[in-house]
């Protein structure tokens, strides 16, 4: 017993206790910081950034709220980059594996059951409300998206849904509705005002809405389903009989 | 200012120490969390970049708007890799078991 | 000018939510894309230079899209490699489908990576045309992502372990440029790159922006102290993937690179550190065909000249000093425009003898000259393009840096250079001989024949990267437009 | 005065922060690092509000609490599964066919 004792101290202490090479990497860690640290200090903090021109432009964008019209108007194609690159997340983690049959909850109470079925349906509201006044507070595509996939998390770790379970293609219609929606849209744009993105005046407060609630359920979505880890049950090819063509048939 | 100051420096100490961790440990979900440090320090200071005190007008929203951005690309990651990681660990393990057992028929044969 | 960008997004997304008729979708998306790059070029011969403003927003708020030349060759590269990955893949995942044993696996597979592929394809088009320094974090983001996971689509754990570090490794690099960004913003308060270059001043914050950037794209671009993760990622990866990954994915991260360093930040950069990039370029060749020249697998030694062919961009670097940047970019062009034909044909060779065999150890070779002369030839005419003989685009590139480097007196590096060259030979005669040994008792086994499809893509990239060499004056002429005209503001951005 | 409350303040969130990020990461105990990971994020929305980013904060607190904290807890329960060696694939299939009778039976 006591030489096991022992020897795990030993190891704990192997894990504690810095090697040369570390302690190396400490210093060098140490010295960038402070370089970097000391270049912040002595900046000079003159510039206001672009404040100015979002101020300027903020009546033309359709949204009172800045944050809002900076990400969806100003700077909209960045948003359209990112929302695909939650969608890129999920064909990945799709690509890996089925999705497991979780069994983290391993008893649901009726008590905990009883609070899920009343939290989520509130939480679908804050995230409605969250998406709506986005456009002249905080909030947003999001935010809302954001608590609207920790409700699928909920619903998820107490087994009320089953992401295998799910049939994949409306999940997959969910996923890409929204980055769909706002590419049609860009393109929309693209010909009536001759921008990609460019929304017209009058119009770009209802289409700002359009694309964040379509984008939030997408996010929401993608989320939850980042949370289970895998993709759905029936999502390849009706199996097709490999046999049944032959390369000839294919390549002539 | 002073403020925008201790916050940069706070951002610049979590990336140096999200780095650090992530040299030093080897545990996967380590590193995976020492990148999120990583990432919350880099917002920490652009955020502290935007940041005026309350009379002084105006906050720029062009940082909060790329910050917004960059938290979600970061989950987006972070959660991927952790996929990527728990999937390393499953085949892997079931390659050894696969190997064990390739390895035990033939003794059992033998016998 | 956005038809690059959005066409394959759209495609990736109707992938992604269709089952059916992906390649179709793929394929269609990858010829659109090769046309409209072709309308764009033949644009920035009229016009010149092109900007498009998204959503209408001029420059300091809004993002800018432009295209000049060295931005359009890299796109044309990327189409041309990409519709010759399009057509590889289809051959080989329907090879690998016919395989009874495995063949739910390889539908899954097939499945996953069109949509992948196609959004990488969006990204790295929108990281060669974006001019705006955040937005080019989340094209490099997006290619990161799509990257990692097509690296671990083969689905053994060699290719996750590999795939999961290169994610991290890939994380950290944006992190790094991320912070490189606010320092910027920090100091200009500006992201657009064309007022950037304009405002740059020589102050500290600058410096230490650029210098955390290039880390950042460094690391992505596998120079050699962080080329570690490089070798096991392409190697273990599907062949398809390995030609996206080693052809195009570390082009996007030094084509950034570069443009930063020599269109940007022209008036920080010092001797110094142009040399110091320069010796680890010269360590990345010399490192890379040593290790190459070491390896037993096929696929690990195309790997490691990769890592070896990255050093030839970054020796560059050092005689851009004497001459104008004209001639770097030119230089820099070509060998990148080259190393992407040679090295995806050479992948795809790797893959064909791969499915012909079942395995890619470089002992076990002999013959396959017989069974698969197409590939073999391909596989040749690559070597050459890897090698520098004369007429391929290697040659023209080697023959630009050597001719640089004599006349501004810095022999050390036209040493280096055909030190590099001479290994590459080495190793790529090593192969060579294991395939045209034909062993006495051999017979050519035709168990399953390859489709052409696996075949003609390697062929054609490899006489691509032969004949670029004689075409040279063509992309010449595409940079020049690119440096002389006055830019031109196209507000619709059409095509 | 109300400047130098706000400074203490900040001091305080700082510090607060700096050793949640220390400890998290360097306990030997992964499962206490993912909870102290999910209670540094919620001190960040603070910071977040402190520093006049509201859009932020909610993105934080939704991401963080709602998501990465549950993603890094499923993640480690999965990891430690395998580490005992006990795939439970068996269970795995054994939950799957309980589940689709009981559709067949609903």
């Amino acid at each position: 017993m006591k030489t096991e004792k022992k020897s795990i101290r030993r190891i704990r202490n192997r894990g504690k206790r810095l090697d040369a090479w570390q302690l190396l990497l400490l210093f060098l860690l140490l010295c960038l910081t402070t370089v970097l640290g000391t270049i912040i200090w002595t900046m000079p903090e003159n510039t206001s950034g672009l404040t100015d021109a979002v101020a300027r432009l903020q009546e033309q964008s359709g949204v009172e709220s800045p944050v809002t019209a900076v990400l969806l108007n100003f700077r909209g194609y960045d948003t359209l980059l990112e929302v695909m690159v939650l969608l890129l997340a999920v064909i990945g983690a799709w690509s890996l594996a089925k999705a497991p049959f979780s069994g983290q909850a391993a008893d649901t109470g009726p008590v905990q059951m009883g609070v899920v079925r009343l939290l989520v349906p509130l939480m679908f509201l804050v995230a409605a409300y969250l998406v709506w006044q986005g456009s002249h507070l905080a909030g947003g595509a999001f935010q809302g998206g954001a608590i609207l996939g920790a409700a699928g998390v909920l619903l998820l770790v107490t087994e009320l849904l089953f992401l295998p379970a799910i049939p994949a293609l409306p999940l997959r219609i969910g996923l890409v509705f929204g980055p769909l929606l706002f590419v049609v849209i860009a393109l929309f744009c693209l010909c009536l005002t001759g921008h990609l993105l460019g929304y017209p005046e009058q119009a770009a407060g209802g289409l700002i809405l359009l694309i964040e609630t379509a984008c939030a359920i997408s996010i929401g979505l993608t989320l939850a389903s980042l949370f289970a880890g895998g993709h759905p049950e029936d999502d390849h090819p009706q199996s097709v009989n490999p046999t049944e063509h032959s390369d000839k048939e294919e390549w002539p | 200012m002073i403020t925008t100051l201790l916050y940069s420096m706070t951002g610049l100490l979590l990336f140096a120490m999200g780095l650090f961790t992530l040299f030093i440990h080897s545990h996967p979900l380590r590193k995976i969390l020492a990148v999120n440090v990583m990432s919350t320090g880099v917002f920490l200071i652009m955020v502290a970049t935007a940041y005026k005190p309350m009379p002084l007008g105006n906050i720029d929203p062009v940082p909060h708007a790329m910050v917004l951005t960059g938290i979600v690309v970061s989950v987006s990651v972070t959660a991927l890799a952790l996929l990527l990681a728990c999937r390393v660990q499953e085949t892997s393990n079931l390659d050894l078991l696969e190997r064990k057992k390739q390895a035990r028929i033939p003794e059992e044969s033998r016998r | 000018m956005i038809s690059p960008i959005i066409l394959p997004l759209i495609a990736g997304l109707l992938c992604f939510l269709l089952n059916r008729r992906t390649f179709a979708i793929a394929l269609a998306a990858a010829v659109a894309n090769l046309l409209a790059v072709c309308f764009l070029t033949y644009q920035l011969l009229l016009f010149g230079p092109m900007r498009c403003h998204m959503g209408g927003w001029q420059p300091p708020l809004g993002i800018t899209l432009r295209s000049d030349g060295p931005a359009v060759l890299m796109l044309l590269m990327t189409a041309v490699t990409g519709l010759a990955i399009t057509v590889y893949a289809r051959g080989y995942f329907s090879h690998r489908i016919l395989n009874l044993r495995q063949a739910t696996q390889h539908q899954e597979q097939q499945r996953y990576f069109w949509p992948l592929w196609m959004l990488l394809l969006a990204g790295l088009n929108g990281l060669f045309l974006s001019n705006d320094i955040f937005n080019l974090y989340v094209t490099l983001e997006i290619i990161a992502i799509a990257a990692a996971s097509l690296a671990a689509l083969s689905g053994k754990p060699a290719s996750q372990l590999a795939s999961f570090r290169y994610l991290l490794v890939s994380l950290l690099g944006s992190l790094t440029y991320l912070l490189g960004v606010v320092f910027l913003y920090r100091s200009c308060g500006i992201l657009d790159l064309d007022i950037l270059q304009h405002h740059v001043a020589n102050g500290p914050g600058i410096r230490a922006a650029l210098a955390l950037m290039s880390i950042g794209l460094l690391l992505k671009t596998a120079l050699v102290p962080l080329h570690f993760w490089l070798p096991p990622t392409h190697a273990n990866a599907l062949a398809p993937v390995s030609v996206i990954l080693s052809g195009l994915v570390v082009k996007g991260s030094f084509y950034l690179l570069f443009r930063l360093w020599f269109e940007i930040f022209t008036q920080l950069i010092t001797p110094s550190a142009l040399n110091f990039m320069g010796t680890l370029g010269a360590v990345a060749i010399l490192w890379g065909a040593v290790q190459a020249m070491r390896q037993h697998r096929l696929k690990l030694m195309v790997a490691y000249s990769t890592v070896s062919q990255l050093g030839y961009l970054f020796i560059a670097f050092p005689l851009s000093r004497i001459d104008e940047s004209i001639q770097v970019w030119s230089i820099v062009i070509f060998m990148a425009l080259g190393h992407a034909c040679a090295k995806s044909a050479l992948f795809m060779v790797a893959g064909a003898v791969f499915l012909h065999l079942g395995h890619d150890r470089i002992k076990d070779l002999n013959g396959v000259r017989a069974s698969l002369p197409i590939p073999v030839f391909a596989y040749g005419i690559a070597g050459v393009s890897l090698m520098g003989l004369p007429p391929s685009a290697g040659f023209i590139g080697k023959w630009l840096l050597l001719t640089s480097s004599l006349t501004s007196s810095q022999w050390w590096w036209a040493l280096v250079i055909i030190t590099g060259s001479l290994l590459a030979m080495i190793y790529v005669f090593r192969v060579m001989s294991r395939f045209f040994v034909i062993p006495e008792d051999y017979s050519v086994t035709t168990s399953a024949p390859l489709s052409p499809l696996l075949e003609w893509p390697a062929l054609i990239m490899a006489l691509i990267s032969l004949f670029l060499g004689l075409a040279a004056s063509w992309p010449m002429k595409i940079l020049a437009t690119g440096n002389t005209a006055l830019t031109q503001v196209f507000p619709g951005g059409l095509p | 005065m109300i400047y130098s409350i706000l400074t203490l303040f900040d001091i305080i969130l700082i510090l607060t922060m700096l050793w949640l990020a220390w400890c998290l990461l360097n306990t030997e105990d992964i499962f206490k690092a993912v909870v102290l990971f999910i209670s540094f994020g919620l001190l960040m929305a603070l910071a977040w509000v402190r520093m006049r980013a509201p859009d932020v904060a909610l993105a934080e607190a939704a991401l963080g609490a709602g998501l990465t904290g549950p993603l890094f807890l499923s993640a480690l329960r999965r990891m430690n599964r395998t580490r005992k060696g006990e795939r439970r694939l068996d269970s795995d299939e054994n939950r799957e066919k309980e589940h689709k009778a009981n559709q067949e039976q609903g």
